[in-house]
């Protein structure tokens, strides 16, 4: 793409109908491989993979809450790269996009840590433990609620898109901070308790499906967080003329 | 040092809503612009996007000083006037003083002799939370004489004044904008300075 | 393949597995659902052109 | 550049120094939780040593996320801000100066009082220089991440609990390190490593916070 012909772009993709109207398409791009990746996951996971030699069946939520992990890290960075393209760039698109993955990746740290805590229960006898990874992953909860609190409670959708944005910056730059002062913390807590995965080197047909999980959700993230665009957008630019044009007759 | 500002098709509004039609001027030195519209026409809005201080809805504007690129030298007084009640006239206007590049070397013989100058020799030294509205805002407008600014933008300087303190102010402005700096004002009672421009904001 | 009759069973595990992957679909279905009921209510009021003047 | 620094510096001390009683109300809070926490609990002394680092920590966040609205509000009232951001000193300059006045007024307060009220929980007189040290390098962080919040909260009428849930989750590196330092103090074990890291988070803190609080504070005033 030559200079110009990026910048026409970077200038199309920027608008906001175009956006709109692109994104309806692009939905299902992402919608197909996710429900194609975390069906084969969710299949295996339960039905092919044989139960784990030390803990036994109960290793299954493993093929939920490791996807769902990966996805809380995942959303929140993505936050923070859309917050710098929305201050240096000023580009409405990534504003919005802070603002429609937020709730998403909040939701997923929660069925991490509900699922964590699930999985806890019979391999140490209680449901929440200091564990580093469950502890790291409450914080980013708050992180992602902290977002959510912000947006909410400012009053014009601009100021209180671009808040988050650098929150969201700050946010991500803690994160490893947090969590390896988490860990540090554990460590000296109670020595290294057994991680949730086990010692036991993951064989292939267990790994597979894992992996499929973790792909499965992120596709499935970016079509939730799409719709929430479109649902933002709409809100934003609800007095605009493209909007009714589109509306009326759509 | 001259000062310049190109505005260019500028619109200002709040949460994506216009205030006004897309707006082109220039301001240069040794002009006076008054903005004139009524209440809610979008004059501060106007004034602190031109300070930055908010992003228009659309169009841009360009401050230059010798060619450069640059909005160094900028004073801009608004409605509320920067005076910590807790502080006297004196320690505030040194205060804000101090924030200008180019006239940090303001000691506090001149601010006193100016706030004389301005009829508030007997509150110097008293916190600001004891003056009335009035002495409040000529302590504000005292920068207008402290200050060597080379471009001014004033929020309804004449609020809140009395008959002499007006006469005062438009005096001070005459002879700023002779002295070459550039000043755009926006009033709502009338002022005896000549306004090389007048920028109506309508919808 | 895992004889269908312990399936349900999951090694005595069931409350814990069915229950995360319970919780799961909840999560993800709410996930849809919300952004879904939104927009077709934001699209009823604009509309209505409830936002022209306000 | 540092006549700027020095001005507002000195601007906001007589402001604050003028204004003492808030300084005495952050004070008292501060040795109110403490103070009052031992009533809560058994009299033994084993117990109130072990939490003495966590209460000391948790009383310096709650008495600093408190003391934080009055960093910016009362120049966002009176205009002052505006005049902040639009000078032609950098903004990042005039934010450190007003941090570091409201970190001498609130932070060091703290520093100073900390190690004397342990003292009421039986903690033992060795261990205070690491308490000392570790809130000194500690104080700093949290009032430049807690003038991140106050900032991104500017246009905020009543910002206090929203405050608190943006910035503690980014206290817990502190809360972790100068708990873990007076802890390990306490039982004589090595505090080297948790100072230090308290110290990489205050040198951290402080060089990169200002520009951050100063885009926080464009982004708030926007509006």
């Amino acid at each position: 793409m030559t200079g110009t012909g990026f910048k026409r772009w970077f200038h199309r993709f920027g608008s906001l109908p175009y956006f709109y109207d692109v994104s309806a398409r692009w939905a299902v791009w992402l919608a197909v491989p996710a429900v194609v990746l975390i069906g084969y996951a969710l299949v295996a996971g339960l039905f092919v993979v044989p139960p784990d030699y030390q803990q036994g069946d109960v290793f299954r939520i493993i093929y939920i809450h490791v996807p769902s992990a990966w996805l809380s890290l995942f959303g929140y960075t993505a936050m923070a790269v859309a917050g710098v393209v929305a201050l240096v760039w000023r580009l409405k698109i990534a504003e919005i996009f802070i603002v429609a993955a937020a709730p998403v990746g909040a939701s997923f740290t929660f069925l991490a840590l509900v699922t964590g805590a699930i999985w806890g229960e019979p391999t140490w006898g209680t449901y929440w433990v200091w564990d580093a990874r469950l502890t790291s992953e409450l914080i980013l909860l708050f992180l992602y609620l902290g977002v959510i609190a912000l947006h909410q409670a400012i009053e014009s959708p601009r100021t209180a898109a671009r808040a988050c944005a650098l929150l969201s910056i700050v946010g991500v730059i803690n994160v490893p901070i947090i969590h390896y002062s988490v860990v540090w913390w554990t460590t000296l807590h109670q020595g290294s308790t057994v991680s949730l995965t086990g010692g036991s080197k993951m064989d292939a047909d267990m790994l597979w499906p894992l992996l499929a999980g973790a792909l499965g959700f992120t596709f499935l993230f970016g079509w939730l967080t799409l719709w929430g665009m479109r649902v933002q957008l709409l809100w934003r630019e609800r007095r605009s003329r493209w909007v009714m044009k589109r509306i009326t007759h759509g | 040092m001259t000062s310049r500002l190109e505005i260019d098709a500028l619109v200002c509004g709040h949460a994506e809503r216009a205030l006004f039609a897309p707006l082109t001027a220039t301001l240069a030195a040794g002009d006076i612009v008054r903005v004139a519209g009524d209440n809610g026409a979008g004059k501060t809005t106007l004034l602190r996007t031109l300070a930055g201080l908010l992003t228009p809805l659309s169009g841009t504007f360009r401050w230059s000083t010798d060619g450069r690129a640059s909005r160094a030298g900028l004073g801009f007084i608004d409605h509320d006037n920067a005076l910590s009640p807790v502080l006297t006239p004196v320690e505030n206007l040194s205060a804000v003083l101090r924030l200008h590049r180019n006239t940090s070397g303001v000691d506090e013989f001149q601010i006193v002799h100016t706030l004389a100058a301005l009829g508030l020799k007997r509150v110097a030294h008293k916190p600001c939370r004891a003056l009335s509205a009035g002495q409040k805002r000529r302590t504000a407008l005292a920068r207008l004489w402290l200050a060597s600014c080379r471009v001014w933008l004033l929020d309804e300087p004449a609020a809140a004044l009395d008959q002499a303190s007006r006469e005062r102010l438009a005096r001070q402005m005459q002879i700023m904008a002779d002295d070459g700096a550039a000043i755009l004002y926006s009033t709502h009672q009338a002022l005896n300075v000549t306004d090389t421009q007048v920028i109506e904001l309508s919808r | 393949m895992a004889e269908p009759v312990s399936f349900w069973a999951m090694g005595g595990y069931a409350s814990y597995v069915w229950s995360a992957y319970g919780i799961a679909a909840v999560v993800i279905v709410a996930n849809i659902a919300v952004p879904f009921v939104r927009h077709r209510a934001l699209l009823r009021r604009i509309r209505r052109e409830e936002f022209i003047d306000d | 550049m540092t006549s700027v620094f020095s001005a507002v510096l000195q601007r906001d001390l007589t402001v604050a120094l003028r204004q003492r009683g808030t300084l005495v109300h952050h004070l008292m809070f501060f040795v109110l939780v403490v103070a009052l926490f031992p009533l809560g609990t058994n009299t033994d002394g084993t117990v109130l040593v072990a939490v003495a680092p966590a209460l000391i920590w948790m009383g310096v966040l709650l008495s600093v996320l408190l003391s934080l609205n009055d960093l910016f509000k009362a120049d966002h009232e009176y205009g002052m801000l505006t005049q902040y951001l639009i000078a032609d000193e950098p903004l990042a300059i005039i934010v450190a100066a007003k941090v570091l006045a409201y970190w001498l007024t609130s932070g060091a307060i703290f520093v100073i009082t900390g190690p004397v009220l342990v003292l009421m929980l039986g903690v033992p007189v060795a261990a205070l220089p690491v308490m000392i040290a570790a809130l000194a390098l500690g104080t700093p962080v949290l009032a430049m991440i807690g003038a991140i919040g106050s900032a991104l909260t500017l246009s905020l009428p009543r910002a206090g609990l929203l405050l608190s849930l943006l910035i503690f989750p980014l206290y817990v590196p502190v809360l972790i390190f100068g708990a873990g330092a007076m802890r390990a103090a306490i039982v004589g074990l090595p505090v080297a490593g948790a100072l230090y890291v308290l110290g990489a988070l205050c040198l951290l803190a402080v060089t990169l916070a200002p520009w951050v609080i100063a885009a926080a504070l464009r982004v708030g005033l926007d509006t």
